[in-house]
């Protein structure tokens, strides 16, 4: 295993020190429980938005937490849900008297734990909602699982959420604006190359020489299929492909078209990507207003991307060009 | 016969003892179905659990054990962290102010902490988890306690029914948590949590049945 | 080769195609010769300030056109220097009659190319000024080299100038303002893995599972030392040790510390570097105002780390502060 | 005998062709000292050379050789760009309107492009550059032509002496160029740009003497 780690066992706490260090001006750290929140925070009257999940994908969520994004973040172990005292201690930390949203990734860890802080935070008078955000479209029998997991389109809720926070909504309009969200997003991901969880030392699953893995989680969880790798055009074709008749999105939506690096992947490949994703976007009949390239939703070092299109209205245009100031995303301020 | 209090801590520490040992085991499992963590999970929060365990050994059964439940909640995280925590915290209510239990006592304790498993995931028999492994357990335990078995025997068996479930995970098809994302390729594998759980029986048939 | 891309021979074009297409509000991208120019240029009576070099280091340099940086970019092949004829339309194509300014980072092909740019710039009556930037201490017996090579500081140098440029600096103070940062600013990298240029095909070069570089440069040049891997605090005091006594920086310094991933390097592994450089500088007594955390200045896909520290001055430290609107950079707008 | 402008056409394209079959090999020694570019980007620079040789093929030498390196300038990048750009404009230069050559014409001819080069990249022989092929050919092109000897024997010694130049590499220690940031890495590899430039002299004497 080459990371650049001291012990597995620390990975987490270290990097959210460095965290801390590099950005004392936008967030702080509290440690056991874990969690991320806004230097400024509480501020009052504003409902507090709180997410959180395994760590090891990076930026998110503890690099989204700031002015315009969240309140919060709570990090579990890599690839592990946080746990609800982190989510408790969170929730007690920012929350301005208006109630605290959770955004919560579709997967069992997860939404246990975040029921449970719920359960505990309502039991302590504190108004919590919560949206589970399932956008994976490579889970085709989602009747037969768990469902859908959270993907991508996080990034995005997180980003739209937290401005309509920062405006004034109440917990109830942001709920109904991330249920909108999640139902108007759709992704899909895929692998190159595994990644290799630090406590584990060895790949999560193996990918011979000239195979990549289509419908991958952020997990390393296997795909909706593994096949000979082929160019990057075919490749982004089958993702696209699989998201936009999902929705299904119609020519003439708007949309906001996000290609992520899955940690490992060089940004010219993600070009590449978004060149043939908005080829493809255009011949739909699909108006791309607004992108997002880069590393985003990230699992550790794993080599891939993943696309994710999330049908725009208006009033997410609106808050999607919201100033922003986090360590992972910023603009506007 | 009956269960001390010191025998159930002495069965939270075997069960440890196991995560311990079959820690990696856990975690292989865990990755051909899921995200390889299910020993580090395990482990991590026994070992929380340990840290814990003799600032309440005074203290009756049901605290003790709602303090592991307390415990695995806030360090296992995961899908295991609130199915094994409520496990506990539910079976921990049902032994109440208890100091020691009859064969009874531990049939209601399971019956309750199964539940609260069902409650909080969702989940029936047959979807390869955990309850696979628990539910055969506690079938056979109450049966063999209406048969009239001695608690002894009806342990074994019922850690025995335990393993048999564990191992009929194996051709299941995964439909909750992770596993279920491989679809048909979830199929020839052993389900990591059945795997605990059955340490879990084993660990206390193995730890009240010792001497007798 | 595992990469998500369509030919080798079609990276470059493909992935500025790619640029073009997600960042039309901020740039334009203009081919044969290629280079990558702001949306509003020329802009009129101000210094333009253009860098350039091979690609793959992304989003270095075309990354970093725009508001506030700078006014072109000419990415060459991968790893391979631009040429004249990129530099000479690039710098028709934005200067606004102040003259123009090449930012060059410190290898002979680099610096031939802007020479002969420079050249031919003169010679139809455009002004020209260029500093090499040189700030690369793992190459120890620069008297007996091609000299330092220019890393990290490239980015810390066409942020500060591109504001100070968009303030209305004239070239002279330009050009003095650029040889000030490079004068104080230092760096050191090291990688995990290799990477593997599309049109080789295979590995640049070969590290055993439980082997690292230290002093790797940009382009899979080997470093000063192969040696066993280590844990991450070894690895970033020996970066920071070369580092901090190399020109030297002293007690009290106000610094810029800036950790860089290589483009394969997890976030979580920079915060974990970040902690660690932060707290040696901290024992030395510097005072880090200023951090910069991210893959800024990478080599494809290549796992591992690089440390700048760039001591501050007021000057610096408001031009570090002013908007910047890039792709890959932005605050303040 | 006389270099015809067919003759110096031929060459290039001999050129070309050497460089595109030594493609990899040029690679792989640039792998060794450098970035692993270096027959890539000869041959980009070669192929677009080809691509325009027709539209200047009625014109005079001078003309030819200064669309050669215009090409090679605008079309390699690298360090080998501007370097071979240089040499082919300063040969053109020197070469002016001629429509044929005479050995004293390529020798003026090479001895100008060679110091284009050293104008250029600031190395002087003996740095493990390209110089170390092309001056050793030059030497013994001049010696040779001094003695007396015809030119198909003096271009043959020229090769000969830019390929034992170019070996010559091989024990050097780089002080120019990305190769030199090896160090005593640098020695026990042969120079990937003496290489190419043994290639053109090479092709140079072999076109020119073919038949002779
Ligand atoms: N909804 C559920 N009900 C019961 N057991 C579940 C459920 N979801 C997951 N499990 C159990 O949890 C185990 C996985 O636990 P673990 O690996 O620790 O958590 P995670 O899946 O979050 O990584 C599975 O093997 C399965 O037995
Ligand atoms: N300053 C210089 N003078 C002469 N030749 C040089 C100089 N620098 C580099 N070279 C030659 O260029 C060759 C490398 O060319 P190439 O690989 O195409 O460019 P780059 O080094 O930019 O990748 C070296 O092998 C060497 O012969
Ligand atoms: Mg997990
Ligand atoms: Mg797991
Ligand atoms: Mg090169
Ligand atoms: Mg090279």
């Amino acid at each position: 295993m080459k990371k650049l780690i001291n012990h597995p066992e620390r990975v987490v706490r270290e990097a959210l020190e460095g965290l801390a260090a590099a950005h004392g001006d936008l967030v702080r750290v509290h440690f056991d429980p874990d969690y991320v929140y806004r230097a400024d925070a509480p501020v009052q009257g504003k409902v507090a938005v709180i997410s959180g999940g395994g760590s090891g994908h990076e930026p998110m969520h503890t690099g989204f937490v700031g002015q315009g994004m969240l309140d919060a973040a709570c990090p579990g172990q890599v690839f592990t849900s946080p746990t609800p005292d982190q989510m408790v201690e969170a929730a007690k930390q920012v929350h301005g008297g208006a109630g605290v949203l959770f955004i919560v990734k579709n997967y069992s860890g997860d939404v246990m734990n975040f029921e449970m802080a719920a359960e505990l935070l309502e039991a302590e008078g504190i108004r919590t909602a919560s949206v589970i955000i399932d956008d994976d479209v490579a889970v085709e029998n989602s009747l037969y699982t768990q469902g859908r997991r959270g993907v991508g389109l996080t990034v995005l809720a997180e980003k739209i959420v937290g401005a309509a926070a920062e405006e004034g909504y109440d917990l109830e309009q942001l709920k109904a604006l991330l249920e909108r969200v999640n139902a108007n997003g759709r992704s899909m991901g895929m692998a190159l190359t595994s990644c290799t969880v630090p406590h584990v030392g060895k790949p999560t699953f193996e990918l011979a020489e000239d195979e990549m893995e289509i419908g991958i989680g952020i997990h390393g969880e296997p795909g909706r299929q593994r096949m000979k790798l082929k160019p990057a055009d075919e490749v982004i074709t089958m993702l696209f492909e699989s998201v936009v008749k999902d929705l299904p999105f119609q020519a003439g939506d708007r949309c906001l078209l996000f290609v992520n690096g899955m940690g490992g992947t060089p940004e010219i490949e993600l070009y590449i990507a978004y060149r043939k994703a908005k080829a493809l976007a255009d011949e739909y009949g699909l108006q791309v207003v607004r992108s997002l390239v880069g590393s985003y939703i990230t699992s550790l070092e794993m080599q891939g991307v993943s696309l994710t299109l999330l049908r725009l209205d208006d009033e997410m245009i609106r808050l999607w060009d919201r100033p922003v100031k986090t360590p992972g995303l910023r603009w506007g301020v | 016969m009956v269960i001390s209090k010191e025998a159930v801590l002495a069965w939270i520490r075997a069960f440890a003892a196991a995560v311990e040992q079959h820690k990696e085991y856990l975690t292989e499992l865990d990755a051909a179905l899921g995200d390889a963590d299910h020993g580090a999970n395990m482990h991590r929060g026994l070992q929380a659990v340990l840290d814990r365990l003799n600032g309440v050994a005074d203290r009756d059964i049901g605290t003790i054990l709602r303090t592991v439940g307390m415990t695995l909640v806030s360090s296992v995280g995961g899908a295991s962290g609130p199915l094994y925590g409520t496990f506990f915290l539910r079976a921990g209510t049902a032994a109440g102010t208890k100091m020691e239990l009859t064969a009874d006592d531990w049939l209601q304790m399971l019956e309750a902490g199964i539940r609260g498993i069902v409650d909080r995931g969702k989940a029936r028999r047959g979807e390869k988890t955990m309850l696979d492994a628990l539910g055969p357990g506690l079938d056979t335990l109450k049966a063999s306690l209406q048969e009239g078995q001695p608690l002894n025997e009806a342990l074994r068996r019922s850690a025995e029914a335990a393993r048999e479930g564990m191992e009929a995970t194996i051709p299941m098809l995964a439909t909750k948590g992770r596993a279920s994302y491989l679809g048909e390729r979830s199929v020839g594998h052993q389900d990591p949590g059945a795997t605990s759980a059955y340490l879990l029986l084993q660990t206390a048939a193995e730890t009240w049945t010792a001497g007798a």
